[in-house]
């Protein structure tokens, strides 16, 4: 039996973990879990984001800036006494407006979104800063703070109910609609689609818009988390997310990428994060690893196309 | 094409003249030759890894890993003042060996990106947080003041010739060589074929997996370089100093009109991009702008010359008439 | 001295699930004009590519340059043999100069560390393009330049390498007839002069005018060589197909009714002008005209992506407007591209998916979501009606031949049930048993009441599919004829000369550009 | 395929699940006896100090700056002399999110005291209360977090006294009370930095109304060479500028490195926090007038002391003689705890220290 990349990628994970659990103290513990639990949703959904986007074949590389000025958002309503649906959707509505932004100017204007998102991650960057002279907004509700630190039903950390909803929304979407058809389909060849019929624009704007919501809920659990927003709300997360799509089987290039994988791969992040500062590691080693397995996997995926292919045309030869 | 290579650096020409002329208008100090050669030695070290960027980019691809590769070639050098005499040839020495690591390392990407075919973004990717990661682990942070080191590299650092500072003419001869090197020999003009149309590179014989291999060893070639004139800059060794450089160098390659599809790109062009980011944080305290603005005025430059640039592409290829049609 | 320049023996290559290549021989003596024919997927392109050193032959193959054995791994070994090759799709930098263009590779085994020598990069190439007879500026970079001028380039790269052999696979698709006679004048100058050419191309007619000596390949395997004196164009056919093969005539099976489709006045800057035309119910009509007469533009406009300045269109008398393709979909107009790998399917994707992607609205439930159920069904719907091989549904496009990949195009069109349908060279690159029955499906649908409009380059295509055939002529529709009165010669005269008489056999000689095909 | 994927992704939940509620069960029966009596740990520590002692964490804001390194020497080496495990750990980068995680991690390695340099005082909140609930001690240093949830907190300085009294210093080396200075800050939304500079601000808008700020405070990326760019920059736009006030520890030396080069060592005086090991160049010929601050390892030394003091159920006394640090002053609250006055380091006395 042939395992799919993101099954060999789920063995993978259920391996780290595994291992994690023999030799690292304390990582089995329920307290230890729940805060992986805890720290898991807020990267987890800003690497859908990012993997929505690759799928394309783009890259969106002012994502993290989108959450913190959506974060900001938030902040400002909290702080300025509405309640927490409001503030809630102005997030929402904050993260709508870049996105939308960041849309319009890779679908009509037709700039290449390495080039268009690394401008407007400077731009919303700029934009934080003049709204926040640089300082952090904090101090929410309580009611607030029950996001990204409650627990649903008292078992399990709401904020990881919140990501599972999104990963399913997000596997939904893009292997059941039309739109999730056409973004995988116009990561493959976007000249055919457009001369199939498919509104290309409308397509790509849909792809950073639904970005930006998830850098927007992802930007509600961290400024809930951590009870304060500031510029820097989650940049750390900008080049790990890309790196946690690919790692979890998305084409760079564009065309393929799947929710599961990349669900998988950010796990293995965390596993691996948590494991090794239980194990006392300095933290800089944790991105030597993560760079590490990265690279690794990927020429492990070479090596094996390369077998897979050597194998075939051995099959062929003989049938022939 | 040659009329378009030459619009796209005029527009760029055109947008520094403008921001020039605002300045020189706000404030009396932009126009001078001093302000103009802070400006430039502040840059030499983005100029550099902006021009070894650039044939990256020609290639069609990218490499996130620079900053970090300079830091650790950076970081050798401080630990190479604690072995090395005080003398000049230390210095002649250094020249040799930090390009030699910078190499070494470029090399490293070079081989993963064109023998294992891994996507140069997710090679340097991974190898940024390998280096930087170690970097960090060996060094703890820590960084190296002028206290430690040679009066011989001090020297070459405050050297001037011709009222000009040394690292200018540095930036001069990576500038020149390498435009020596991508347009008039064999290997700078595979860079430019490869970026063109890589199948045809293959059906005239060009080994395009050793002309990314030496693309990206010479970034890290200059990445060392790069690494000599920032320790002479900053005359400080700080493992900290260049995070996230690397977006800035980026940008700096695309502003200056090379396409990231590949095949286009010049080193005027990358350091007019250089000389129009310098500007714009040289201008803003010079302009007197509130420093909560200016990230809100970089970006929304980047967004409009990136937008125009595109827009005036489009309109050229669009007046390319397909068919001559009878009147 | 071998009298050969080349010779390959047991040539075989294996890919991946196929055999390309099967013990095939190919034998080229000096100074002669060799033809390499056969139908597509006989083999041609990878016996060639092997010969370039892009593919690695299977063990067993021996390959000897003027009778000494030789080694070919890299492309650059077949160039130090004095083997140039130019392929369909040229093998140009387009940010580069004409001049480098023609000069690049000669010094590809050289140190990469060589100073390039412009001086003598631009006596190369200027030498080169005076022996070609043509005015192009070798500084212009090569995107400037249109096709035919981008083929004369390569032409002259090869010239410029002094090869000893020059393979040229169909050098003359884009060229103009009087490009063409020009060519054809520089092989002879260079046969002449004791330089072997292999000749590909599908054009017998052009074969015969400059080839020696043919070779014939059929499924990879080969069939044999032999003297252009002992045999003739029937016989080719023969042997390249296996059995003789005409285009059957379509005829019309229903009474031609009402206007269903008009275009007026349209008009776009550089592309075409006064574009008027309607078609009826159950007719097939067919547009042709020299390659670059604006056919394809003018499609793609009706479609939506190349929007013209000004012009109108009504469907049954209901003017409409066509923003974009999305809209063309809506309104029911299709178009089936030409370059159908890169804009007509997805290649990595399944059948599945190409088919339901022009109405994945349609595909939805009630839920608003993808059903999976009907999309396969739709899929072997067509899989079954077109009969495409294999018919595996899930397959990826790209595992499919060019007839079965054109057979998914059309079904992805047909699914959307459009009532107008244009195709764009619908049967270029394909093979004949799967031509013909592309040629009887686009019947059926006029007899089913779609509008069909076929472009085509193909005469004896257009003649035996249309019932009315468009000439255009630089932008502009040059004349009309039904079918009964159209004449390759007639359909000639307009593409070539609007209105005016021209000697008809010298039009003949000009359906070098309008193929006459096999 | 989509099967077996779906019973891995849910072998791997439930695993997850299952092992987190076995262990809640043997967590919650231990945890709260073997925190109150301040025993046992568990094994494997890295750290240093005794085998058996608390283990006691301290969370920098970042770790391998020059800053926190000395504060990390100091807090090993009380832990070597008070015989507990010291485990001092923190974030690559001054990132809140990541500190957050820092501490969730040492909550799940059961430590017995937590004391943090909040990156930002109101992100740790949720996690400190965390941390208390599971019976650890917290507590912070170098920064203060929320008053109401620390048991202790450690300060190096006061810093409304801190910010005054650079304010003075620079007045006194300008040597003059009117004129034109500039303000440069690690990063705008450093919170210490911002007190120390609203401190300051206050004291020139209070007692030297002749000094004007020319200037938003600049930021400079914790990065020397930035400080060095834009005081450049500076040096250029506003020609009667007197004086610099740079606060983050590279800030003044990249400040005093663009004065040394323009040589206007005489012209423009420059004070701010930094390191004397580092600004010795720079006090040498008087581009940098006057460096303020305090011995980081001696701070790294007290938070691990007042940490054992806090675990063991002591708390500390207003004038106390700390062995290795020297007298504390404790405030009103009882729980805010100054280490002493800020340290002048000028060109005589720059030599003398070693950190």
């Amino acid at each position: 039996m042939k395992l799919s990349k993101e099954s060999v990628l789920g063995l993978i994970a259920l391996a780290t973990f595994l291992l994690l659990a023999v030799i690292a103290p304390g990582f089995l513990s329920s307290n230890n879990i729940n805060s992986m639990m805890f720290q898991l949703p807020e990267f987890g959904l800003i690497a859908l984001a990012m993997m929505v986007v690759i799928v394309t074949g783009g890259i969106d590389l002012s994502i993290t800036y989108i959450a913190a000025l959506s974060g900001v958002g938030a902040a400002l309503m909290l702080t300025n006494g509405y309640g927490i649906l409001p503030a809630i959707i102005v997030a929402i509505l904050f993260a709508l407006a870049c996105g939308a932004f960041n849309g319009f100017v890779v679908s009509k204007i037709g700039v290449s979104p390495i080039l268009v998102t690394l401008g407007t991650m400077v731009l919303f960057e700029g934009i934080i800063l003049a709204i926040t002279k640089g300082s952090s907004i904090s101090g929410f509700s309580e009611g607030y703070s029950l996001i990204g630190n409650g627990y649903y039903l008292g078992l399990v950390p709401l904020s990881i109910v919140i990501f599972a909803v999104f990963a399913i929304i997000t596997a939904i979407l893009l292997s059941k609609t039309s739109w999730g058809r056409s973004v995988y389909m116009y990561g493959s060849n976007e000249t055919a689609t457009l001369f199939s019929g498919v509104k290309n624009s409308r397509v790509l704007m849909k792809v950073y818009l639904y970005a930006s919501l998830l850098a927007a809920i992802s930007a509600i659990i961290m400024t809930s988390r951590y009870n304060s927003v500031k510029v820097d709300l989650g940049s750390s997360y900008l080049l790990q997310s890309v790196a946690a799509a690919v790692l979890g089987g998305t084409n760079i290039h564009g065309g393929y990428g799947k929710v599961i994988g990349t669900v998988y791969a950010v796990m293995i992040f965390q596993f691996i994060r948590n494991g090794l500062n239980l194990l006392g590691f300095h933290s800089s080693l944790v991105d030597v690893v993560i760079g590490a397995i990265l690279i690794l996997v990927l020429a492990m995926n070479f090596f094996s196309d390369k077998f897979k292919k050597i194998a075939e045309t051995k099959n062929a030869g003989k049938a022939a | 094409m040659k009329a378009l290579l030459k619009q796209k650096e005029i527009s760029i020409l055109a947008i520094i003249l403008l921001i020039g002329a605002v300045l020189s208008f706000v404030s009396p100090v932009f126009l001078t030759i001093g302000n103009f050669l802070d400006i430039i030695e502040g840059n030499v070290v983005i100029g550099i890894l902006a021009i070894g960027m650039t044939l990256i980019i020609i290639t069609s691809d990218i490499d996130v890993s620079v900053a970090a590769l300079t830091t650790a070639v950076a970081v050798s050098i401080g630990y190479l003042f604690t072995f090395l005499p005080d003398s000049w040839i230390s210095v002649l020495l250094l020249f040799l060996i930090a390009p030699v690591i910078g190499l070494v390392m470029g090399l490293i990407n070079g081989l993963l990106v064109s023998i294992i075919e891994i996507p140069a973004i997710v090679v340097t990717l991974g190898t940024l947080n390998i280096i930087a990661g170690l970097v960090l682990y060996i060094t703890n942070g820590n960084y190296v003041n002028s206290t430690n080191f040679p009066q011989s590299f001090m020297a070459f650092a405050n050297y001037e010739l011709l009222g000009l500072p040394i690292l200018i003419y540095l930036l001069a001869v990576v500038a020149i060589g390498t435009w020596f090197i991508l347009k008039h020999t064999l290997i700078g003009r595979s860079v430019l074929a490869i970026g063109g149309n890589t199948q045809s590179s293959v059906r005239v014989g060009i080994d395009y997996k050793k002309v990314k291999l030496f693309v990206f060893a010479y970034m890290g070639f200059l990445a060392g370089i790069a690494a000599i004139a920032q320790t002479a800059y900053t005359k400080a060794v700080d493992p900290n100093g260049m995070l996230g450089l690397e977006l800035t160098v980026i940008a700096a390659v695309v502003l200056g009109g090379a396409n990231i599809h590949g095949g286009r790109g010049s080193i005027h062009g990358t350091l007019l991009g250089v000389l129009l980011l310098a500007i714009m944080q040289n201008g803003m305290i010079l302009a007197r702008i509130d420093t909560y603005w200016q990230n809100v005025v970089t970006g929304a430059i980047i967004v409009i010359a990136v937008s125009y640039d595109h827009l005036s592409y489009k309109r050229s290829q669009d007046k390319l008439a397909k068919i001559e049609v009878e009147a | 001295m071998s009298e050969y320049i080349l010779q390959m023996k047991d040539v075989s290559k294996t890919f991946p699930g196929v055999k390309a290549l099967d013990n095939v021989q190919l034998e080229v003596k000096k100074g002669e004009v060799h033809a390499l024919i056969g139908e597509n997927g006989a083999g041609k392109s990878t016996l060639i590519k092997i010969l370039a050193g892009i593919h690695k032959p299977d063990p067993g193959a021996k390959f000897y340059f003027e009778g000494e054995e030789a080694k070919i791994n890299k492309p650059i070994d077949a160039t130090l043999k004095g083997v140039s090759i130019i392929y369909q799709d040229l093998s140009l930098f387009p940010n580069l100069s004409v001049a480098e263009n023609i000069y690049i590779g000669q010094d590809s085994n050289k140190k990469p560390w060589k100073k390039i020598n412009w001086k003598s990069i631009k006596k190369t190439a200027d030498k080169a393009l005076e022996e070609l007879e043509v005015d192009i500026d070798p500084n212009t970079t090569v995107e400037r330049l249109s096709i035919a001028q981008q083929q004369l380039v390569e032409i002259a790269r090869a010239l410029a390498f002094e090869a000893k052999l020059i393979v040229m696979d169909e050098p003359t698709s884009a060229l103009s007839s009087s490009e063409v006679e020009k060519l054809y004048k520089v092989v002879d100058k260079l046969s002449s002069r004791g330089i072997s050419i292999i000749f590909i191309s599908h054009k017998l007619k052009e074969l015969f005018r400059v080839s020696d000596r043919f070779t014939v390949l059929r499924d990879g395997k080969y069939v044999g060589s032999y003297q252009a004196e002992e045999i003739d164009e029937a016989k080719l056919i023969n042997l390249m197909v296996g059995r003789e093969v005409s285009y059957e005539k379509n005829e019309k099976q229903v009474e031609t009714g009402e206007v269903i489709f008009q275009v007026k006045d349209f008009y776009k800057q550089g592309n075409f002008k006064d574009i008027s035309f309607s078609l009826k119910k159950g007719e097939v009509l067919g547009i042709t005209g020299l390659v670059g007469s604006g056919r394809t533009e003018l499609a793609q406009a009706i479609f939506g992506v190349n929007k013209p300045d000004s012009g109108s269109l009504k469907i049954y008398g209901k003017e409409i407007r066509i923003r974009s393709s999305a809209d063309a979909v809506k309104k029911g107009v299709a178009y089936i591209p030409e370059a159908r790998q890169t804009q007509g399917l997805v290649l990595e994707q399944s059948i599945i998916n190409n088919i339901s992607l022009p109405i994945l609205n349609r595909m939805r439930n009630k839920l608003k979501l993808l059903d999976r159920k009907s999309e396969v069904q739709l899929a072997e719907q067509y899989i079954k009606s077109l009969d495409v091989r294999p018919a595996l549904p899930n397959l990826p496009a790209s595992k499919l031949s060019g007839g079965n990949q054109q057979k998914v195009v059309i079904g992805k069109w047909l699914s959307a049930q459009p009532k107008i349908l244009i195709i764009d060279e619908p049967t270029n690159g394909i093979d004949i048993g799967a031509k013909t029955e592309i040629h009887k499906l686009l019947r059926r649908l006029a007899n089913d009441g779609i509008g069909v409009i076929m472009i085509s380059s193909e005469l004896p295509e257009i003649l035996a599919v249309s019932d009315r055939v468009l000439v255009m002529r630089h932008g502009r529709i040059s004349g009309e004829l039904g079918i009964q009165e159209a004449t390759q010669e007639k359909i000639m005269n307009y593409a070539l000369n609007s209105g005016s008489k021209k000697n008809p056999s010298e039009a003949l000689d000009d359906t070098s550009r309008i193929s006459q095909g096999v | 395929m989509k099967k077996l994927t779906m019973i891995l992704f849910a072998a791997l939940l439930l695993v997850g699940i299952l092992a987190g509620c076995v262990a809640e069960n043997s967590g919650s029966s231990d945890s709260g006896g073997d925190a109150e009596a301040g025993g046992e740990s568990e094994g494997e520590s890295v750290q240093a100090g005794g085998e058996d002692g608390l283990d006691i964490a301290v969370v920098p804001k970042l770790v391998g700056i020059p800053y926190f390194n000395a504060s990390e020497s100091g807090a090993i080496e009380a832990g070597e002399d008070l015989e507990v495990n010291v485990n001092y750990t923190g974030p690559t980068q001054a990132d809140a999110s990541a500190q957050v995680k820092v501490i969730e991690d040492l909550i799940s390695k059961n430590v017995d005291v937590i004391a943090v340099a909040p990156n930002d005082p109101a992100s740790v909140e949720p996690v400190l209360k965390k941390a208390k609930e599971q019976g650890i001690h917290v507590m912070d240093w170098d920064t203060p977090a929320d008053k109401e949830l620390v048991d202790l907190s450690v300060k190096q300085v006061d810093d409304e006294e801190f910010g005054r009294h650079m304010a003075k210093k620079l007045v006194e080396a300008m040597g003059t009370e009117e004129g034109e200075i500039a303000i440069l800050t690690g990063g705008l939304s450093a919170a210490n930095l911002n007190l120390w500079i609203e401190a300051a601000q206050k004291e020139f808008d209070e007692n030297y109304p002749g000094i004007e700020i020319v200037s938003e405070k600049i930021p400079t990326e914790e990065k020397q060479q930035v400080a060095y760019q834009k005081t450049l920059d500076l040096l250029k736009s506003y020609p009667d500028l007197k004086g610099v006030l740079a606060v983050s520890t590279p800030a003044p030396l990249g400040a005093a490195q663009a004065v040394q080069e323009e040589g206007l060592q005489d012209e423009v005086s420059v004070v701010g926090s930094a390191l004397p090991t580092d600004s010795a160049p720079f006090l040498e010929d008087g581009s940098l007038d006057t460096a303020v601050l305090w011995d980081p390892g001696k701070l790294g030394y007290l938070t691990v002391a007042l940490g054992k003091m806090l675990a063991e159920g002591e708390m500390p006394e207003d004038g106390q003689e700390i062995e290795g640090v020297g007298e504390i002053t404790v405030k009103e609250d009882g729980k805010t705890v100054i280490m002493g006055p800020p340290a002048d380091f000028t060109k005589e006395n720059a030599a003398d220290f070693d950190f």
